[in-house]
């Protein structure tokens, strides 16, 4: 590897099948450029979308996470998304007294009509996340008992 | 005429190890209601008197939690392995208890009969185990009844007494306490305080012996129903050692680490076709007494156990080896 | 008091009404209090009543070692009965088939414990008999978020510190799960693999996974009996997660756990009206 | 370990002008498992299908992954052409590098890092994709119409008439509903019966309709394609397979002053009795709770008159069952009883207006009855109180409708209208007659809804005021009726000899039951809830149930008709299939680790999930645990995120898959 390359956030996006993963089909046909930080995995519904999958972006240094899906009222599955609102709106509470940077989860609705709407929002996060540099989960580390805390040799 | 040290030259030389870039293990508060043995980052951390033992056991430093044995790594479509480094940092546990450290020469065939440990023996070469002698004792402590006490060695490289007026009676068990402290102590006709340890409280033979004629008594299911299944005495006690394999990673790679694990879980004797051996928690508790009582001695000739008493203070339901043993003698609900 | 709560078990035992009482014992006086299975009427006097006891025994309602003993009579303090609502509402359990036996409670150790200093729930509600009654009246005043509030007055980076050292110490011995009373599935996700969703070592990854998922599956579920706090060797302080969700619950949501048995369960429901002014 | 084929697509220049389509094929091919790494300018045209073919073959692929659009447009070309080429076509994967990598991006070489992650994701999913078959779910041919109101009769003929059998369920004695009763229609003010009277018949004679009148669903089991229907036939006390209709009975009967249901209490009926005279079937019913044999033993004057035989005083309720493939619900809706409690829901609004005390203030629908011809008048609109022809009428519209205070939010989208044809008909019957409207808004979307009310008010000289009626009192024969124009922004006072009240549509009583029973979403209001409000109006969540007319929310009949007619088309789709076929990617439930807490049973949207006992072959209890029904399940995946334990998972986006596809993203 030459030079250090300038710090590329990773972005992971967790979002539905029927608004939001159309929504970035939408900006695609529709040419809306955007930074190509982010990496989509798509999953039928947000009430799909689990919080161990967001916990385990982040330990897999994820720099911001995105969870998208469609606006109230519209789910594919009705209710999906309202399932999803609740335990997202608790599952922040835990991760604000954990003290992990809401900064770095962003949640939002985007329709499959809303490319463009997901040509900001990407575009938004990842020069947020630029700006707040890379995401050091779980640390300052403890070095009281460093020996313990051998991390996994790859990085 | 012995070889003295005060408590303030005690912390000064704490200081003066970890300066020489040696980890230093001892007593600490934590919090208020909780000490336990944690590596110190100045001498003032010592945490010397007012407490029976702390709650966690001094096997986690030569024995960690978790360790990786080897990383694996994906190069391309080839698969490169990398040997874990071995730890060599020079240690210094001080002021373990003498339950604690007589743990260590019990475990030490464990890792050595049919493959040697690397990580562990490398640990306990490089680590120099001071113990001090205890002063107090509690309902839970029953060190004498394993054939131990308040003052043993076993374990220890040196030994601090207490003469009760801030400083300590330093007796080198080997050359490896001797040099630790050499140029560290003066003399002294001060006499170190020697406390009376716990009374006895069964005999380990007749644990035997109900061992091995009583394992379908019901005594298991009536003594230990109220056990949870959970790891709390296993995970703080001295000599509890098992382990899993575990492969952790990504896509890139990853590590094998061995984990500490406990007969306690229901986990840990399921099989792959959901058949458990141990299906019930009174087995387990069974197995564990076995373990320590019979069969270990039976391999390696040292009864698994020092008497220390963390089962029966970190269980959260007052169930300890003691408790049950007890029983045993006794006949007695427990 | 002692002597009606034995009454009413002996009375139990005798009539076969059930074949077990789970209550509390002490082997002499100032020996830990444990929990105790009395299954005779002569072993009756084995049971004890006094500020030391902790246990919330609606843990042992679970184990299938105890469910083989037949049809239990169990002693619950207020705090411990709402588990007993939640597991109901979760199918855990029948209440026909369990008599409950409610304990006024004035508050358990000395000094009081945290949850009891603002404890609204001392007499039991649902029990098939309460022994005993209140000296004191409930002082409904006394404001319950206050460690939590302290402790969020920190910045998000203390705050992760704080947690780094503390869950630094786990040992994943998972005692805070074996002694929780709604914590029941017969395999638990940290037992999983194929995939493994957390960690099993006890790294800092693997302890915040650990964690935050006890925690969150405890949303909406938790009854605040802190027995995972009391339980846990290495002292982490977990009542502070439980109680952030707590408070959420029953601000956004007007929701407390094990409180109204007609309620419908927070997480599994959802209102049109539900916040989400964190959504973009 | 599975021989993974990577597929990269040009797409033309659409992909390759921003992605080195050439360097993504040989990154990946670098891959661990990938066999197979290649790239064609177009992978869905036929010579790309045929190499994605040829290299199946010559490199014993087992799975697939294409990198070229968004699945959307393509998984299912692709899907089915590596199914023609032996592999299972759940085992392929897209990697979308088109709409969302080169189309977005214009850094070359981001784009090409991207794409390669992107690939690299679908190739971690695709180890772990399992083969799949399809559902297949037997179709019972046969639909279930509950109601039989003109939605119903509808759907019912549709279907019937293109060869399947239909039962249809009806509370009353008669099929026909509401719009029986309706004198003239908007905006055409053709007449109702003369509309719906033939349909009617049609229905009683069609030899494919099953026609249970005077009967209620009591309960529903089993799922799509496969329902068992109980339904309750209600005592009767007349057999109509042996009676004539002749009439007998009725004209016999000596109870005559019983107040008639149909004609909404302004006109009577005798204890023996057909609702109407056009009705289906055109069989009478003992009202058991007038009829003086059933109460005390006594008369009986009809059964000896009945030469058929027909009277049986001993009937029974019966219960029957049929198997049905598909139910659809046209329940209908009542009025919003004005004043009065509304049952389960705690509205009792506008007590302000007399209803039900003064007997000349009388809701829409009973007018309807006094201006039928059929009606209990004749047709002649006589006031109740005292038969004098009322010379001054008041409508009020948005009686309970769109009043979130004291009645209900929504608005009943009918009541303009036939406020507007009422005023109409009183006209043309009553010439020297004045009718006012107290209204809201005048809400008249529609084919000629507007011209028909300008016609009320400039031709037929009905008198509008926008503004609110806020007490109606009586005195001296007059009702006192106290409102305020508020255009004019002046109280206004009218004396009228008769007050109609365009009361609110609400669902019809038992709607909310109904709806458990079937497992269909409702609204806070009652209403049946469509599964999507834009593409499936008149499917439910419950696979196999659908809903047309009222019961789903207000509508007027050309609404109500053309659903019912949408709700058949759906059912012939279903029906023209012996089997239906459902997508396999579905949730699943581990038995052996789900711990029966039934969070995914609570959660599910389609009421997929049911509670199930295990049983050793002895009956004793293993365990409890939670089954998916594959017929039901749409495949969202919420079991899996609120199942604790993880024992539910979702096939094609399984907890191994999404976690591999995070672990890849190092």
């Amino acid at each position: 590897m030459s030079a250090t390359p300038a710090f590329e956030p990773k972005i992971v996006a967790f979002v539905c099948n029927w608004c939001t993963y159309l929504g970035a089909d939408l900006a695609g046909t529709n040419r809306l450029e955007y930074p190509a930080n982010v990496r989509i995995i798509r999953l039928p519904c947000t009430g799909r979308i689990d919080f161990n999958l967001l916990i385990k972006a982040f330990e897999m240094k994820a720099d911001a996470v995105l969870v998208s899906g469609c606006h109230p009222g519209d789910c594919h599955y009705t209710s999906g998304n309202y399932h999803a609102r609740r335990r997202w709106m608790l599952f922040r509470e835990l991760l604000a007294i954990l003290g992990v940077d809401l900064d770095r989860i962003h949640f939002t609705w985007i329709s499959a009509a809303e490319g463009k709407k997901w040509q900001q929002v990407i575009t938004e996060i990842t020069e947020k996340t630029r700006e707040m540099g890379p995401y050091a989960y779980l640390s300052p580390a403890r070095t009281a008992t460093d020996e313990q805390w051998r991390e996994e040799a790859v990085s | 005429m012995s070889e003295v040290i005060s408590t303030t030259d005690l912390r000064q030389l704490v200081g003066d190890w970890l300066s020489q870039g040696k980890r230093v293990v001892g007593p600490r508060q934590v919090k208020p209601d909780l000490i336990l043995y944690e590596p110190l980052v100045n001498g003032e951390q010592l945490l010397l008197d007012g407490f029976v033992r702390p709650s966690n056991s001094i096997k986690e430093f030569v024995f960690p939690r978790h360790e990786s044995v080897y990383a694996y790594l994906f190069q391309g479509k080839e698969l490169d392995l990398v040997d874990a480094e071995v730890p060599f940092r020079e240690q210094v546990l001080l002021a373990a208890r003498p339950c604690d450290a007589a743990a260590l020469p019990i475990l030490d065939p464990l890792f050595n009969w049919d493959y040697e440990d690397e990580f562990y023996n490398t640990r306990r070469r490089t680590t120099t185990v001071v113990s001090l002698a205890c002063l107090a004792h509690d309902d839970a402590c029953f060190c004498t009844s394993v054939g131990l006490g308040p003052a043993e060695t076993r374990g220890s490289d040196a030994i601090l007494l207490s003469t009760g007026d801030d400083e300590f009676v330093v007796q080198p068990v080997n050359e490896k306490g001797r040099a630790l402290f050499s140029g560290h102590t003066r003399g002294s006709a001060a006499e170190p305080t020697f406390p009376p340890g716990p009374k006895k409280k069964f005999k380990p033979g007749h644990v035997q012996t109900f061992l091995r004629e009583q394992f379908e008594s019901s005594f298991w299911q009536e003594q230990t129903l109220r056990c949870l299944g959970c790891g709390a005495c296993a995970y703080t006690c001295p000599t509890c050692h098992c382990f899993d394999i575990v492969d952790e990673g990504n896509a890139t790679g990853g590590i094998r680490a061995k984990n500490w694990d406990s007969c306690q879980f229901s986990m840990f004797t399921l099989h792959a076709s959901g058949h458990n051996p141990r299906n019930v928690q009174a087995q387990r508790q069974r197995q564990r007494l076995l373990h320590k009582f019979l069969v270990y001695p039976e391999k390696f000739g040292k009864i698994l156990c020092t008497g220390c008493g963390n089962c029966t203070r970190n269980c959260p339901v007052s169930l300890g080896v003691l408790s049950v043993l007890e029983a045993l003698g006794t006949g007695q609900s427990i | 008091m002692i002597e009606s709560l034995r009454k009413i078990c002996r009375d139990l035992l005798q009539s076969n009404e059930v074949q077990v009482v789970i209550g509390y014992g002490q082997s002499g006086p100032g020996k830990p209090v444990h929990p105790v299975f009395v299954r005779r009427p002569e072993d009756i006097h084995q049971l004890v009543w006094n500020e030391h006891c902790y246990t919330n025994l609606v843990a042992y309602l679970k184990r299938k070692e105890v469910q083989s003993l037949g049809k239990a009579a169990i002693i619950v303090k207020g705090c411990d009965e709402r588990a007993l609502v939640v597991l109901e509402k979760e199918s855990q359990l029948e209440r026909k088939n369990l008599h409950v036996i409610g304990v006024a409670c004035e508050g358990m150790g000395e000094p009081r414990l945290r949850k009891c200093q603002t404890c609204k729930v001392r007499l039991p509600r649902f029990a098939n008999e309460v022994v005993g009654q209140m000296a004191s009246a409930v002082d409904d005043s006394r404001p319950r978020w206050n460690e939590l509030e302290e402790f969020l007055k920190q910045s998000p980076a203390e705050r992760m510190a704080y947690w780094v050292e503390e869950l630094g110490r786990c040992l994943k011995c998972y005692a805070c799960r074996q002694v929780c009373p709604l914590c029941y599935c017969e395999r638990c996700l940290v037992d999983k693999n194929r995939p493994t969703c957390i960690n099993t070592s006890a790294t800092p990854k693997g302890n915040f996974a650990w964690h935050i998922t006890r925690a969150f599956h405890l949303a909406g579920r938790c009854v605040g009996c802190d027995e995972c706090t009391r339980a846990c060797p290495v002292g982490i302080d977990l009542r502070l997660l439980n109680q952030s969700l707590a408070r959420a619950a029953e601000e956004q949501f007007n929701y407390r756990a094990g409180m109204d048995p007609q309620a419908e369960i927070l997480l599994g429901s959802y209102s049109l009206q539900d916040k989400e002014s964190f959504i973009g | 370990m599975s021989r993974i084929g990577v597929f990269t697509c040009w797409c033309g220049e659409n992909i390759a002008r921003t992605v080195d389509v050439e360097r993504v094929a040989e990154a990946v091919a670098q891959i661990p498992g990938v066999r197979c790494s290649v790239h064609n300018k177009y992978m869905c045209s036929d010579p790309g299908q045929t190499m994605i073919r040829e290299k199946i073959a010559s490199e014993r692929l087992d799975v697939l992954v294409v990198a070229s659009c968004s699945p959307h447009m393509h998984l299912k070309t692709f899907r089915k052409a590596a199914g023609q080429a032996g592999i299972n076509p759940y085992l392929v994967e897209m990697s979308n590098i088109r709409e969302h990598c080169s189309w977005v991006h214009h850094d070359k070489e981001k784009a090409t890092e991207k794409a390669i992650q992107l690939i690299r994701l679908s190739v971690e999913k695709v180890r772990r994709n399992r083969a799949l078959e399809p559902i297949k779910v037997p179709v019972t041919k046969r639909a279930l119409v509950i109601g039989g109101g003109v939605a119903g009769i509808q759907a019912a003929l549709d279907i019937a008439d293109t060869g399947y059998e239909v039962v249809m369920v009806e509370r009353e004695p008669s099929i026909g509903g509401k719009m029986a009763g309706l004198s003239e229609t908007f905006p055409t003010l053709d007449c109702s019966q003369c509309i719906l009277t033939p349909r009617m018949v049609e229905v009683g004679q069609h030899s494919r309709i099953r026609l249970y009148s005077y009967s209620e669903v009591e309960s529903v089991d089993g799922y799509v394609g496969n329902f068992k229907v109980t339904i309750r036939q209600k005592a009767r006390y007349v057999d109509i397979d042996k009676c004539t209709g002749c009439g007998e009975c009725w004209n016999c009967c000596p109870l005559k002053k019983q107040l008639s249901e149909f004609d909404y209490g302004m006109g009577t009926r005798r204890a023996i009795y057909v609702p109407f005279p056009q009705a289906v079937p055109a069989r009478p019913v003992i009202d058991k709770n007038a009829c003086t044999k059933l109460k005390k033993g006594g008369c009986g004057l009809c059964e000896k008159k009945c030469l058929a035989k027909a009277i049986n005083f001993k009937d029974q309720d019966k219960l029957v069952e049929e198997l049905v493939g598909a139910i659809i619900v046209a329940t209908g809706y009542q009025l919003y009883r004005v004043g009065q409690d509304q049952g389960k829901r705690k509205l009792s609004g506008y007590g302000e207006y007399g209803y039900g005390r003064y007997k000349d203030v009388i809701d829409s629908l009973q007018f309807e009855r006094l201006v039928s011809a059929s009606g209990p008048t004749g047709g002649v609109i006589k006031r109740p109180s005292d038969g004098v022809v009322p010379n001054t009428v008041v409508f009020i519209s948005c009686v309970g409708s769109r009043d979130n205070a004291k009645g209900l939010s929504y608005c009943s989208k009918i009541c303009c209208m036939y406020t507007a044809k009422h005023t109409m008909l009183y006209k043309h019957k009553v010439h020297e007659g004045q009718a006012h409207v107290f209204y809201m808004d005048i809400r008249a979307g529609g084919k000629n809804y507007d011209e028909f009310v300008r016609r009320a008010i400039e031709q037929d000289g009905a008198r509008y005021h926008r503004g609110r009626v806020s007490k109606i009192t009586e005195e001296n024969g007059k009702l006192i009726v106290r409102g305020a124009d508020t255009l004019a922004a002046v109280p206004l006072t009218i004396e009228a000899d008769m007050v109609v009240l365009a009361a609110a549509m609400r669902p019809s009583d038992g709607a909310e039951e109904l709806a458990q029973e079937l497992g269909v979403g409702y609204d806070e209001f009652g209403f049946f809830s469509e599964s999507h409000p834009k593409l499936r109006p008149v499917e439910t969540n419950a696979a196999g149930v659908f809903i047309c007319g009222a019961c789903h929310a207000p509508k007027d009949i050309p609404e109500a008709v053309a659903q019912a007619s949408a709700v058949a088309g759906k059912v012939q789709v279903m029906f023209g299939h012996d089997e239906m076929t459902r997508e396999p990617e579905i949730a699943s439930i581990n038995e052996q680790t789900c711990a029966a807490c039934f969070a995914c049973v609570r959660t599910c949207p389609y009421h997929a999930i049911e509670k199930t006992e295990i049983r050793s072959p002895k009956g004793i209890l293993v365990k409890r645990t939670a089954r998916v029904n594959s017929g039901l399940c749409m495949g969202c995946g919420t079991c899996v995120s609120v199942c604790p334990s993880k024992s539910a998972d979702l096939e094609g986006f399984s907890e191994q898959q999404i976690y591999s596809m995070i672990e890849s993203l190092v």
